[in-house]
């Protein structure tokens, strides 16, 4: 498992770059970075079908946050002056940091996991549903609903961002306001 | 046919290899919607390609040529269609006795009609999140700042 | 210790989204943080010498990697996405309103 | 039309590629997944169909394989020199050539090799003209006429035959 590790460093650094650049095109990159690195984690992993999404997914986030940044006057951010937020914020990852390893002694040692509902999908998963991609046959069979759950919070942030970007009733608005001062 | 010259869009470098290689893109992207029960992939993995590739054709040529070939109110459509059919076919699942019940014929593995409703969830899926993902891109794209007043 | 790198990696974006002024840096970090759960549901779910959870052609079914938070993280993507572009679109709209990124010239000039 | 036949049968063999060995039902799906794209994105695929049926192109075209992998091992010992040579013998700058190849097809196909050659890269395209703008590691010629001679020549004269 050492190309785990070195993947998981590999993606800690590029976090670090991407949160600490100044100039938000080299951090948009280091991004695209760390998930490119998720992507091989998941072919370690064993996870094909996450690894072909997360990398289509990567390109598409990498799109629009360039598209987000492009053309405003935002190339270099300023440096945060207040030094308390700062303080604060690293003792209480600190601190979140001391419980979780705490915690996670606790886990069953890695590589042995010991949840047993997956046994009952990796034995009659192929006998009941028919389809040999066993993560397919949880996602619209065992557990269709968690994909009705998706679907339904995947259509709501669409109209969300469709009805924030919209153009036509701020136009009315605008006119209507315009008629409204013409008229006084 | 579309004009490589226009003024709209990349470079004429970027529009021919967008020219040659977007009908691939396409196809690929079909080829592992449809195989989703055999091989790596499905209906979330086939639909960001798809999207991805009339994004493509629109950052290549420019706005228009990509909203002649798929325009807002075809994609709405289809976004809706996607969600009515996969509840369609939870519904269906009554003739079972349950809500998402797989009360097609399970056919036989390893071949491309089999697994039965799982092929058509793959499907509504995609035109959900393709036709959905597409929107959202041509939503950004359409909004222009206005400037402060 | 791998899960601990995990939670550290989830450290540096819950730091971004403390600590940074600028609205596409928040953005960021609510993405890294996005990056390491999912990660960390895989990591749980992980077999040692395991084998994808694709069967094949006259294979025995044993030793392969638990499906369940790989159907699970695989919908967490997808809503992962759509989150990010909601933000961005909410961002483009703060900054047509305001003419910046930066949350405290926001709300000064708000107030 | 020509362009989507043409995108139609290039599909359905791709398909065919995908799913080897073929049965009846992916036989089928794969003509309509074909016909799908064809529709979709046909007609930007090929503007001048008829050119696919010349035989003698696609023995040039076979031709120019070698000599791009030719031309690009002499480049890749040339930059290794100028790397390894404690000196750094470099003069980068930027030249402009001329070319004679008129299809957006063949100018892509020039670019890309000059692209892929190293020490030279193709930064933009002039079409009307027939410029190329190229960053060269050494400038061995400031004058555009000399520039081509030393850049573009050696894979143009090929390339008129595959694509004009």
């Amino acid at each position: 498992m050492l190309e785990l590790y070195i993947v998981l460093i590999l993606m800690i650094i590029g976090a670090i770059i991407a949160v600490e650049t100044k100039s938000i095109l080299s951090s948009i990159v280091a991004l695209g970075k760390v998930g490119l690195g998720l992507t091989i984690a998941f072919l370690i992993l064993k996870a094909p079908d996450l690894a072909i999404v997360q990398l289509v997914v990567e390109i598409l986030t990498l799109i629009i946050l360039i598209r987000a940044t492009l053309g405003r006057d935002v190339k270099y951010t300023k440096e945060n002056q207040n030094w308390g937020v700062k303080f604060l914020s690293i003792i209480l990852i600190i601190i979140f940091l001391i419980f979780s390893y705490n915690v996670l002694q606790s886990l069953p040692e890695f590589g042995n996991p010991i949840l047993k509902v997956a046994d009952y999908y990796i034995e009659n998963g192929m006998k009941e549903t028919g389809a040999a991609n066993l993560v397919t046959s949880v996602i619209l069979d065992f557990r269709a609903f968690d994909t009705l759950g998706e679907a339904t919070v995947l259509f709501t942030a669409i109209l969300g961002a469709l009805a924030v970007l919209r153009k036509n009733g701020i136009k009315d608005k605008d006119t209507k306001e315009n008629k409204g001062v013409q008229g006084d | 046919m579309i004009n490589n010259r226009d003024s709209q869009g990349m470079s004429v470098i970027v529009k021919t290899i967008t020219r040659l290689t977007i009908g691939l893109i396409l196809l690929y992207g079909v080829y592992i919607l449809l195989h989703g029960h055999i091989t790596p992939g499905g209906g979330f993995a086939g639909g960001v390609i798809i999207a991805l590739s009339f994004i493509h054709i629109m950052l290549a040529f420019g706005k228009n040529v990509a909203l002649e070939k798929l325009n807002q109110t075809w994609s709405k459509i289809f976004e809706s269609t996607g969600a009515l059919l996969f509840i369609t076919i939870a519904f269906l699942g009554f003739f079972g006795g349950v809500f998402f019940n797989n009360f097609l014929d399970k056919g036989e593995h390893f071949e491309l009609f089999s697994a039965g409703t799982i092929l058509l969830s793959n499907i509504a899926i995609f035109l959900k999140v393709g036709a959905g993902l597409f929107l959202l891109f041509v939503a950004l794209v359409l909004f222009k700042i206005g400037g402060r007043k | 210790m791998i899960y601990f790198l995990c939670f550290i990696l989830f450290s540096i974006g819950l730091y971004s989204i403390l600590t940074k002024r600028n609205l596409i840096k928040i953005i960021i970090g609510i993405s890294i943080v996005d990056y390491a759960i999912n990660l960390f549901f895989i990591l749980v779910g992980y077999r040692m010498n395991g084998r994808s959870p694709i069967l094949e052609k006259g294979e025995e079914i044993e030793r392969i990697v638990d499906p369940l938070p790989q159907a699970v993280v695989l919908t967490s993507i997808v809503i992962g996405l759509a989150v990010t572009a909601l933000l961005v679109a909410i961002a483009i709209r703060i900054y047509e309103k305001y003419g910046t990124f930066d949350i405290n010239e926001i709300k000064e000039l708000k107030g | 039309m020509r362009s989507k036949i043409v995108l139609f049968i290039v599909a359905l063999v791709v398909w065919l590629g995908f799913t080897w060995p073929p049965d009846l039902s992916h036989l089928l799906v794969g003509i309509l997944v074909a016909i799908f794209v064809a529709y979709m994105t046909g007609d930007m695929f090929i503007t001048r169909p008829h050119h696919l049926i010349h035989p003698l192109r696609y023995f040039w075209l076979f031709v120019y394989i070698p000599v791009f992998i030719w031309e690009c091992f002499k480049a890749n010992l040339d930059v290794v020199y100028r790397v390894i040579h404690p000196d750094v013998p470099i003069n980068p700058g930027i030249v402009k050539v001329k070319t004679k190849l008129k299809s957006d097809t063949g100018i892509t196909f020039l670019a890309n090799s000059i692209t892929l050659t190293p020490g030279t890269l193709s930064v933009d395209v002039d079409q009307d003209n027939g410029y190329l703008y190229i960053h060269w590691i050494h400038v061995f010629n400031e004058d555009v006429e000399g520039a081509t001679k030393d850049i573009v020549r050696r894979f143009e004269y090929i390339l008129e035959r595959i694509f004009e």
